[in-house]
């Protein structure tokens, strides 16, 4: 199992029966394929529907339907179609119940910064800065660290893309809370010590005495 | 009221420095026929409001790669690499907002609102020389509306009276931007006789022109 | 001809093709009955639709269908149905090109006083502030007088329906134009005679050389 | 997730004091079924958010006539004489609010805006006490959002998964309702399997529960 299912199949675990749920390109696109079977959850495709479904076959695709990243896709049963205002509407009004975001680095605080490095990768920010304020849960999906240099930081240096809106962080490494008193490791993977975990992590992580495994 | 026109006389009402609101998303839901008419007229210095920037060869990514556009407003531009490099050269002046806010500001132009007052962007560089309005001891910053001299719609469905159907997720941006420029220019394949009122999605009267490639 | 026929036939002559038209209830409503064959108008039901249509014969009532006064109406080709948010877009938008309206006063500023008689009647605005603020065009539509008593006046006496927004007042007197210097009497019904009509007015009427006879 | 529950179970999630939306127009649109079952459970002091005071035999005038209600925000209380009688009496409180702004209220309530800036409502009665911005040297009143405990919607069609189609003009405050409250409680006279996704103007994720007069 690779570093992105690792951490695609622990945050599909954060899933609950009826959840309105957004996810960003890239990483957290994979957590769709591990929900768990006895829950319905339904994802919303920021572009203009709900109930977005999994690729269609070669000879089912239709180029009027795709996601937000203007891939072809499909609309499960139930689903329906709306224009860009009701679906951040949607986003905006706190309707949806999670979302999950890759980042390019987090802080202490629950800032997050992914939309722009200046001079380098200016893509936009598209409905990240929407979607981290507006969705009741916040969950940042990603590698730990960047050709190992920390990704979680004692304080963003890149712009960010919102403020003290990140609730949880899921890494290869294991799975880091934003609390008011910082960063508190809940769940590690048995594959790394503590300290190792530490050490790939700029900002202090708080260690409790429950700290669990992470099913990986 | 005679709506229809063919893309010459569609190309004959483009003008340098116009500001055009173009529906799509990553080119979904763009009618692409009237953006290579724009191409061919070679207007410059063009404002453009869309969702993105399209590809090199999609959307209003052609107009872009054309050095037709002076400003882009915009949420994201990162499939189309030549805009990032236009605006990292300062050829293009890029204004770059939240999806939400983007689709607020169109809707608050059309339908008549002083702004948007909306969190999102609050402690970023968004809020930059923004103005911002406290409303029951919460801060919101105050986005202002946008409006166009046109916008460019694509219907999956357009009736004789230029009522307009998106099908599936080319709705997007399209039905905003209907109602908040001067002059609509909804471009369809399928052309009908009358979409049930309860299927339209934008009603006739924001609809000045439907243009088809020829008649 | 009764005295609202004089008034809805002239505001009729006011419409012009491709123009979208809301009409207020009771005599405004009467407007639609003498649109110039010639040309086409859209009557906007702020309920919900464009292209109203006439009252349907008791056989083709739907109850799904009706005007912002609750009563069955029709549809006209190439109509469309649209919720209150669209609605009311349409109206504050500016995309209105004209809406007539009965009133209790109007006065020389152009101010419009037609919503609540304090203590006595208390209707509610409904959708008429939004109209008056929105449309290109304000035309009132009223009887000169209540029973004798001048409505057109220097200052509104009742609470205000929308500050400085009249275009121009239709009675069966005359037409009045809203300007600058004050109100201008444009035309004339030859049944009266000026000073008639400046007796029945509160304000002082302008009277403009060019003053023409009102089709009656 | 199974949203069918029967009037009874309805009944039971009523309680005194709750704000509720109410869809429907003078009556038209409104789940008359749902207003019935309220008044028979007598709930009282509610805030009662709705376009008009109904009539006296229909719509949320059923309510305002068993004295249920303590606020009610609303454009219009004409058609409704006991409305206008409890008002002066001082029996009911009444907010009475601009049509187009009642309608962004709700809006704004769903959408998570701040509130709306609007020109309606400029230099009368209605702008007493209330903020006002200035955006680009004009005037506008911010006008606050609302959102309520619950909202009972009419579905003219509504599919087993909570969709929504609303036919004709019952549509009106219905959709904005819907996405402003807590819980969400449509009444339909006609349950489809599937509404058509082009067709519909409800998500399901705005529906929590699909009532019916029994099962």
């Amino acid at each position: 199992m690779n570093v992105k299912e690792i951490i695609a199949r622990r945050v599909a675990k954060e899933l609950n029966d009826g959840d309105i749920v957004n996810l960003g390109i890239g990483l957290p696109t994979l957590v769709a394929n591990y929900v768990p079977k006895n829950i319905n959850v339904y994802f919303q495709s920021e572009n203009g529907f709900i109930n977005l479904g999994p690729k269609p076959n070669d000879d089912e695709i239709d180029l009027d339907l795709t996601n937000a990243g203007g891939q072809p896709v499909t609309i499960l049963p139930g689903g329906a179609f709306f224009d860009s205002s009701i679906s951040f509407s949607i986003i905006r009004g706190g309707h949806v119940d999670l979302t999950v975001l890759g980042s390019l680095e987090v802080d202490e605080k629950g800032n997050i910064a992914n939309w722009i490095i200046p001079g380098k990768m200016v893509p936009g920010m598209g409905g990240a800065m929407d979607l981290l304020v507006g969705a009741k849960k916040v969950i940042v999906a990603m590698s730990h660290t960047n050709k190992g240099k920390p990704k979680i930081l004692k304080e963003c240096t890149l712009p960010l893309t919102a403020k003290g809106e990140v609730d949880m962080i899921f890494t290869e490494m294991g799975v880091i809370e934003v609390t008011k008193e910082g960063l508190k490791l809940v769940e590690i993977n048995p594959m790394y010590t503590i300290e190792e975990v530490q050490n790939a992590t700029d900002a202090a992580l708080i260690i409790p005495e429950n700290l669990k495994l992470m099913e990986v | 009221m005679n709506k229809f026109i063919d893309v010459e006389l569609f190309k004959s009402h483009c003008r340098d420095g116009m500001s055009i609101m173009v529906g799509g998303f990553m080119a979904v839901g763009t009618a692409e026929i009237l953006i290579d008419a724009l191409v061919e007229t070679n207007v410059k210095d063009l404002t453009i409001i869309c969702n993105d920037a399209g590809f090199e060869d999609k959307g209003v990514g052609k107009l872009i790669c054309n050095n037709q556009v002076k400003v882009l407003i915009s949420s994201h531009i990162g499939l189309n690499p030549i805009a990032g490099k236009m605006m990292s050269e300062g050829k293009m002046e890029v204004t770059l907002t939240p999806q939400g806010t983007l689709i607020e500001q169109i809707r608050a132009g059309g339908a008549g609102l002083g702004g948007v007052l909306t969190r999102t962007g609050l402690g970023t560089m968004v809020e930059e020389n923004k103005q911002k309005v406290i409303v029951d001891e919460k801060e919101y910053l105050l986005e202002k509306p946008l409006k166009a001299d046109m916008a460019i719609i694509r219907g999956s469905r357009v009736d004789k009276y230029g009522n307009v159907f998106y099908n599936a997720t080319t709705q997007n941006f399209n039905p905003m931007m209907a109602m908040a420029a001067n002059k609509v220019y909804a471009w369809t394949e399928e052309l009908v006789e009358e979409i049930h009122p309860n299927h339209v999605m934008t009603p006739h009267i924001f609809v000045n022109y439907i243009v088809r490639e020829s008649w």
